[in-house]
């Protein structure tokens, strides 16, 4: 488990210095990997046959369709990069790092002597670096890794505190993420086509 | 009843697929005006029946008081967006804007989203509710999208983004709740289910419970509107076609404060009234306040109308936080005629650029001589809006801010009504500006489809009715729903 | 009776009680002669929307009826919203005319505001009786704090829509922008729902306050008085002028308001009594006469198309009915004995001039005496006011082609204003009946005592209290007036049958032409250069050389300053000014959006946490 | 009907008063004339102006109406009116009465000033208008200062608390206050000049400049009925009646007449625009005068 735990960390980490979208989108499918492996150790906790579940879906949704999709946009945009993100990568690692404090700072903080502190300090700090990676970067595609970020972090917040939702939800949630990754590729192939570049700063025709 | 509650599910679902295959246009017209009514009819009777009977429930599907209120907003918003769909999509297909071989999409998006709007309302946990949520803002985001032009994906893109993020904050908040939940109760019951939740209420733990709600709020707040989230609100209402703009703007935010009710309900029983109403208070009186600026100074018709549903959705706010019986009623009442007033609102701006081929408000001149039923029906809806009466929204307005004095709030009260009156010039000055005087371009008489005025009329006589007289078995509704929410516990 | 409505404004009565009943008398008369009148005005005028105005007149009257008879809270706001809306789009009728639009707008705003302190007042009081009914809310017994605010607020509240100084900056654009019959209405009803309001508060709600309630409602008063008259004075626009008197008029009711509170402050109930009375009486003296010369107002803009004095002239000729019963309306107004105002005008001399009595020390007696001297300044004006409007309209010759050609109106119009004209003379001959009814206003109401004014008899009104009375006998008065013209009249038969001889006005040798006559402009000139420190009058002189035989060309434009529009335009410019950088907030870019979430929440968090210790 | 023999006194009051007038007017002209050592007309002399008026043709221009014939009716009728509410043989009347009758017979006038067309006529007009805008509250001040320690504006009250009071520096104020509108409300020096028709200067004059014959004769006796009415308001609120009795009235009025006289013979006429401080003066001496009490 803390493996994993060392593995979301570095991703999330990483996540704030990439500037290449192919390599973001990487760096996501490991992170997505690490939570999916992450519901497998859970599963052999606990014992619960929904666990593996969980994990595949995990697997099939996070790990494979997504990065798959996104992986096909980067193709497209060729000579798109985060150029002069709106905090530069040095800057946002430091931020990642205060997260990462704070992160264990909240636990320790709200939930003294949880056994599963690490695990949850990831998914907290998963959750603001995903947030961080939104406010940050101008590609279409960082935000939405670091919205799937995010996303991971809270999955794996549910997993640590309550052990997973009910597989119903569960289902209806990897639904969801499914539906909005679709979307927002559809929408980055959008902007591509409109704006001829998938940096969302020029997104400022609607104001006031 | 248990079939009917599957058939107002499956009603949309099956007339998003036909409509997805049908590529007769006029099928397409049947299919959804039959689609409509015949959903709208059965909720309606759904909702007759539950104010009747009570509360019904069938597995994971519920209908009580507060959902049935809901489900009449959603079911007629859906049956008027119809209709008025049919002559809109027709003319903009006539202008060019669009291609006709699109409108089977549209129209299968537009069943999707009745479809996820009514599971909001029926399923009964807070989870399925999140992933309902979060599946309306996927079927509205395409709509908002659908001109496919450079401020219709900037829209798009701001709004499945803010509000992603936002719903996540909502995800965390209810995962939060499980928490609390599997704590208190253990995992063997049912996880989530807003019923079990009201019932282990007192005991849940207080903290973890107000950081819920905190993420709870703000996230489902985003989906609602509220400032200073409601970033993404004037951009997607303003730039999807317009039938879905009233949809959004009437239906879908009011399914997001329903959908924090719930949950409002939940966390008073543990922590009391105060927590809430100090955080609901405070975000209702920044939403009414941040919207008046934007009012006042505002160039696009659709941004006012989309702006004056922030503010709406305030004042339902703040009509929550004092959370008197009193005043939870006339937020549920606002909630009704907010969005039957804004929705036509809505429709009628559609007409109107369409009519004059232009968004901006200094360049729409004279509607009321150039467009005599719509300028007339725009004015009238604009005075509703405002909280004038004869129409429901004074009642509404009225109800929250004299609930506020009773509740020894006078302050607040006096606040609100000073900040409305903000809004009200506003509204009042614009819609002068666009429906009298004399119109810029050669008069030419123009007229709306006859559907359309149907459902022009239909909003109207909502409306105006509902400031009259309010049918006694509806009101009793009102009243229970008010009791729910403001008594804590089903 | 009661009538459910939507709960839970749970069941809404309806009560008339004296107090009503006298608003309602003045509706039904004043609302009678309109509906005669605009059998014959509205058919020329509007043939095109005439089906919306007359629903929307009969809509207006409705409403104003409805406040003047509901008696619970809710449903007065409703009713009062509505008489709001409904006169907004009467006033907006005429929209092809930006200026009507922007009249309009005002209106609708201000009372909007105004419509935000009624609802506060009410509910406040609403609030500590726990019900929204009259009933509950005469019964309560208030702190003062609460009443003071109650006070205020429905003071700021009901006097936005009297069109009280400052806050009357709506009423000379709105009430010139509505139809006539419109206008009359407005003027001589919508504004008084108002007084009814302060009536039901002061009355039934508050109780006696303190001494400065009565204060500050006579300060505005004195303001409301003197700056609405010399406006109108100054003013060309036959409407304008007829809407600014109103400004002054709904001051001399407040005078009356105030002196009756000030008296019942200081345990003086007869006198308080007729202080109100004196109020209440002018309200009804008003309502009838302004309405009147709304009416005749209308007439000359039927016939001549023009609301410029200065085009007009020459009337009293060509629309002979038209004239006598606008000029009974102008001798009414101007408080000249045996009409109406002048019954009225001895009521709140009479009252302010008690007004010492009140109180004791040196200052109270030259508060008093500083009070009625300015009511003899407001007469004196609201006279001067009217010799010009009448005079300039009506006398010498036609200044333009509009008032050249212009016609009788029909019948029925004429008729309808001198209905008024009668009641103006009725209600200044025999003004007992409605002394009586107002008296049962007072009857049973703590802090007044109606029994001072008792009627000596059917031709006399007289007061009698402690040490201070006073007695008017209107039909003496007439008597005598009528004896005296009998005797001028013998006087000029004395030396035989009179010839009359024609002769052109001596115009020092030139032929008399309506260029010479004496204009609006040149009549309130001195008025105008005396009180140039409020009025601030600006001209401009344009020279032009003219043709070769006739030297200069001047054109002259005269503008004065309205001091109290212009405490608006600071408080405009700053709320368009904040308003502009609060927009900033919205500046399109998403990861600012996002920022924003997260900003929220973590305040949100962060106060939790504050919150929780 | 006891009322109606009241109303019987009251108009024979009015008749006294009428056939007095011109006769005080007579004696105003007479003494000012004394006073600038010339020989004037004889007493009588008013008397033999309206009579001989009464007999002329009246010159009327084509531009009046029926109101500019009516206007100096009701200008009688108002003085006449006024005049019979002194209390002298009647009750007397409530003080605004007197006051608003005036205001009566200057409404019309007025109008009736307007109604020919020329500019001389309108000038007049508006300043009468301007002027009574003065006057009204110095007059309303002057009187006031005597009705607050009665409690009443009833004239009969007022003269009674006159008469048993003694002269003291209060009484003396509003004395000379109330002289001041006496002379601008009767339309003598320094406020207006009865006697002159130069068009920049005359007010009242200006407004009549149109009547001629029998309807100038009308207005000429009417200015004088005002004029004695208002003389006699002075005497008897101000003045303490030496003797009582019909005696003393005509001791007061002569009194009066002589002290307009003089006050016409020691001053100039003022411009218009200087008129509002000299009203202003009376205004704060009655303010003085109620301090004073």
């Amino acid at each position: 488990m803390n493996v994993l735990v060392i593995v979301l960390f570095l991703s999330a980490f990483l996540l704030t210095r990439v500037t290449i979208l192919r390599t973001a989108v990487i760096v996501l499918l490991l992170q997505s990997l690490a939570v999916a492996a992450a519901c497998v150790v859970l599963g052999l906790e606990t014992s619960q046959f929904h666990m593996y579940l969980a994990a595949l879906l995990t697997i099939i949704i996070k790990a494979g369709y997504i990065p798959a999709a996104l992986f096909k946009i980067v193709g497209r945009l060729r000579r798109e990069r985060e150029q002069n993100p709106i905090l530069s990568p040095n800057y946002t690692s430091l931020t990642a790092a205060l997260a990462i404090v704070l992160a264990y700072g909240l636990i320790d903080q709200a939930l003294p002597g949880v056994v599963t502190r690490n695990a949850l300090a990831a998914a907290i700090a998963l959750l603001l670096i995903g947030l961080l990676i939104i406010m940050v970067r101008r590609q279409a595609v960082m935000q939405i890794v670091g919205l799937i970020t995010m996303e991971n972090g809270i999955y794996l917040l549910g997993l640590s505190v309550v052990k997973g939702l009910p597989l119903v939800i569960e289902f209806g949630v990897f639904l969801d993420i499914l539906v909005a990754a679709v979307v927002l590729v559809i929408l980055t192939y959008r902007l591509k086509i409109s704006f001829l570049s998938t940096d969302t700063t020029q997104l400022r025709k609607l104001k006031g | 009843m248990q079939v009917l509650m599957y058939l107002i599910v499956i009603i949309p679902l099956v007339g998003a697929l036909l409509s997805y295959v049908q590529k007769n246009r006029n099928g397409l017209r049947i299919v959804n005006f039959v689609a409509s009514v015949a959903m709208t009819g059965l909720a309606l009777v759904l909702v007759y029946q539950t104010a009747r009977h009570g509360a019904l429930r069938y597995g994971m599907f519920y209908i009580d008081e507060l959902s049935g209120l809901l489900l009449t907003v959603v079911s007629i918003l859906t049956l008027t967006a119809t209709l008025y769909s049919f002559s809109y999509m027709e003319r903009e297909v006539v202008q060019g804007h669009l291609a006709a071989a699109r409108l089977p999409g549209y129209y299968a998006m537009l069943n999707i989203l009745s479809f996820t709007m009514v599971a909001v309302l029926l399923v009964e946990n807070l989870g399925l509710m999140w992933v309902a949520v979060e599946a309306t803002t996927l079927a509205s985001a395409l709509l908002v999208a659908f001109q496919l032009n450079r401020t219709a994906i900037e829209a798009a893109w701001k709004y499945v983004m803010v509000c992603t993020v936002g719903i996540c904050f909502a995800l965390l908040g209810t995962i939060l709740l499980y928490y609390t939940q599997v704590n208190v109760a253990g995992s063997a019951i049912e996880a989530l289910s807003w019923l079990q939740l009201a019932a282990l209420s007192e005991r849940l733990d207080p903290v973890m419970v107000k950081l819920a709600f905190i993420f709870i709020l703000i996230g489902y707040g985003t989906k609602a509107g509220l400032a200073p989230m409601h970033t993404w609100l004037p951009d997607a209402h303003s730039q999807a076609p317009s039938p879905v703009s009233g949809l959004l703007s009437g239906s879908l935010l009011s399914c997001a404060m329903y959908v924090i009710i719930r949950n409002l309900i939940i966390v008073q029983n543990t922590l009391g009234q105060a927590f809430g109403q100090y955080l609901l208070i405070g975000f209702g009186l920044l939403s009414v306040a941040i919207a008046i600026p934007f009012i006042l100074l505002q160039h696009d018709i659709k941004r006012l109308l989309a702006y004056s549903s922030v503010e709406h959705m305030g004042l339902i706010t703040l009509g929550l936080g004092i959370g008197t019986p009193l005043a939870v009623y006339g937020a549920l009442l606002h909630i009704f005629n907010h969005a039957v007033a804004k929705s036509a609102l809505f429709y009628l701006a559609g007409d109107i650029t369409q009519e004059y081929h232009t968004k901006h408000i200094l360049r729409i001149r004279g509607l009321i001589t150039a467009m005599p039923l719509t300028g007339t029906l725009f004015m009238l809806f604009i005075i509703a809006a405002v909280g004038v009466p004869p129409f429901g929204i004074f009642t509404s307005k009225m109800t929250i801010t004299w609930a506020s004095f009773a509740a020894g709030q006078p302050v607040l009260g006096f606040f609100i009504l000073l900040l409305l009156s903000g809004i009200f010039a506003g509204m009042i000055f614009y819609c002068a500006k666009m429906v009298l005087g004399a119109p810029a371009q050669p008069v030419r008489k123009a007229q709306s489809g006859a559907l359309s005025q149907i459902a022009f009329l239909l909003s109207f006589l909502i409306i105006a009715g509902a400031g009259i007289y309010l049918p006694t078995w509806f009101n009793g509704m009102l009243l229970r729903a008010a009791a729910l929410v403001s008594g804590g516990g089903y | 009776m009661a009538v459910p409505l939507p709960a839970p404004v749970g069941s809404v009565t309806f009560a008339i009680d004296a107090l009503s009943a006298i608003f309602i008398l003045a509706l039904g008369l004043v609302g009678a002669a309109a509906c005669i009148y605009a059998v014959g005005y509205t058919t020329e005028y509007y043939r095109n929307r005439f089906r919306q105005l007359a629903g929307l007149f009969n809509a207006f009257l409705l409403s104003m009826l409805l406040v003047f008879s509901v008696s619970h809270a809710f449903a007065f706001l409703i009713a009062w919203e509505l008489m709001a809306v409904v006169s907004f789009l009467l006033v907006i009728h005429d929209h092809h005319d930006a200026e009507n639009v922007r009249a309009g707008y005002i209106y609708m705003l201000m009372t909007q505001l105004g419509t935000v302190f009624v609802a506060t007042a009410f509910f406040l009081l609403a609030a500590r009786a726990g019900s929204l009914d009259f009933g509950r809310m005469a019964a309560l017994e208030l702190d003062s704090r609460t009443a003071g605010l109650v006070f205020l607020a429905s003071f700021i509240g009901f006097g936005t829509k009297a069109g009280m100084v400052p806050l009357h900056i709506w009423l000379p654009r709105a009430h010139p922008a509505a139809p006539s019959h419109v206008s009359a209405l407005m003027s001589g009803i919508m504004i008084k729902t108002a007084i009814y309001g302060m009536a039901r508060f002061y009355f039934d709600f508050l109780g006696t306050g303190p001494l400065w309630w009565g204060g500050i409602v006579l300060a505005v008063g004195v303001v409301s008085a003197v700056m609405g008259v010399l406006y109108a004075l100054m003013e060309n626009d036959l409407k304008r002028l007829l809407a600014y008197s109103s400004v002054e008029n709904i001051g001399l009711i407040l005078l009356g308001i105030g002196a009756g509170l000030v008296f019942a402050a200081g345990g003086k109930p007869g006198l308080a009594a007729l202080a109100w009375t004196a109020a209440l009486y002018h309200t009804v003296a008003h309502a009838v006469f302004k309405s009147l010369l709304f009416l005749g107002a209308g007439s000359v803009v039927f016939s001549t198309h023009t609301k410029n004095m200065e085009a007009l002239g020459g009337l009293i000729k060509l629309m002979p009915y038209t004239a006598i019963v606008f000029l009974f309306g102008a001798a009414a107004i101007a408080a000249l004995p045996p009409l109406s105002g002048f019954v009225s005008e001895w009521l709140t001399f009479q009252s302010l001039f008690l007004l010492p009595q009140a109180l004791d020390g040196i200052k109270a007696k030259v508060a008093g005496a500083a009070l009625v001297a300015v009511l003899g300044l407001t007469g004196a004006l609201a006279a001067a006011c009217f010799v010009k409007a009448f005079g300039i309209i009506f006398l010498a010759k036609p200044r333009s082609e509009h008032a050249r050609y212009a016609e009788e109106t029909p019948a029925v119009m004429w008729s309808a204003a001198g209905l008024l004209a009668g009641l103006c003379l009725v209600l200044g001959l025999f003004p007992q009946p409605l002394l009586a009814a107002i008296s049962r206003v007072f009857a049973g109401k703590a802090g007044y005592d109606a029994s001072v004014l008792q009627a000596g008899n059917w031709y006399t009104i007289a007061f009698r209290q402690a040490d201070a009375g006073g007695a008017l006998t209107p039909m003496g008065v007439f008597v005598l007036l009528i004896a005296g013209a009998v005797i001028a009249f013998a006087i000029f038969r004395f030396r035989g049958k009179p010839s009359i001889i024609g002769g052109e006005t001596w115009t020092c040798g030139i032929v008399p032409d309506a260029r010479m006559e004496y204009t609006g402009t040149g009549f309130s000139k001195p008025v105008r250069v005396a009180f140039r420190f409020i009025l601030r009058p600006q001209r401009e002189t344009l020279v032009r050389e003219g043709g070769k035989y006739h030297g200069r060309k001047l054109s002259y434009h005269l503008s004065i300053r309205y001091i109290f529009n212009e405490l608006y335009r600071p408080l405009n410019q700053s709320i368009i000014r904040v308003a502009t950088k609060m927009k900033r907030i919205q500046t399109g870019s998403v990861q600012l959006y996002i920022g924003y979430l997260a900003a929220v929440t973590i305040l949100v968090l962060v106060w939790n946490a504050w919150w929780l210790n | 009907m006891v009322k109606l023999k009241e109303m019987l006194l009251y108009i024979v009051q009015a008749g006294i008063i009428i056939a007095a007038a011109p006769l005080v007017a007579g004696i105003i002209k007479m003494s000012k004339a004394r006073l600038q050592n010339r020989r004037g007309p004889g007493v009588l002399q008013v008397y033999f102006d309206i009579y001989k008026l009464l007999a002329k043709d009246s010159v009327v221009s084509p531009t009046v109406s029926w109101l500019f014939l009516a206007a100096p009716y009701v200008y009688f009728a108002a003085a006449a009116g006024a005049a019979a509410l002194i209390p002298l043989l009647g009750q007397g009347a409530d003080l605004f009465v007197v006051i608003y009758l005036f205001a009566l017979g200057r409404f019309f006038l007025a109008l009736a000033s307007l109604d020919a067309g020329s500019a001389f006529g309108g000038m007049g007009g508006s300043r009468e208008m301007f002027l009574s805008v003065l006057i009204e509250p110095a007059l309303l001040l002057a009187l006031m200062t005597l009705a607050i320690n009665s409690g009443s504006t009833n004239l009969s009250l007022l003269s009674g608390a006159a008469l048993t009071k003694d002269l003291s520096l209060a009484h003396i104020f509003a004395a000379v206050a109330f002289l001041i509108v006496l002379v601008a409300e009767t339309g003598r020096i320094p406020v207006d000049n009865p006697d002159t028709h130069l068009e920049l200067t005359m007010v009242h004059e200006g407004m009549t400049l149109e009547y001629s014959g029998r309807f100038l004769g009308l207005i000429v006796w009417a200015s004088a009925i005002k004029q004695l009415a208002a003389i006699l308001l002075f005497g008897m609120l101000f003045l303490p009646l030496p003797v009582s009795g019909a005696a003393g009235i005509a001791l007061v009025v002569l009194l009066t007449a002589l002290i307009l006289a003089c006050v016409e013979t020691f001053t100039n006429k003022m411009r218009l625009f200087r008129v509002p401080g000299f009203l202003a003066v009376s205004g704060l001496l009655s303010l003085l005068a109620l301090v004073a009490q």
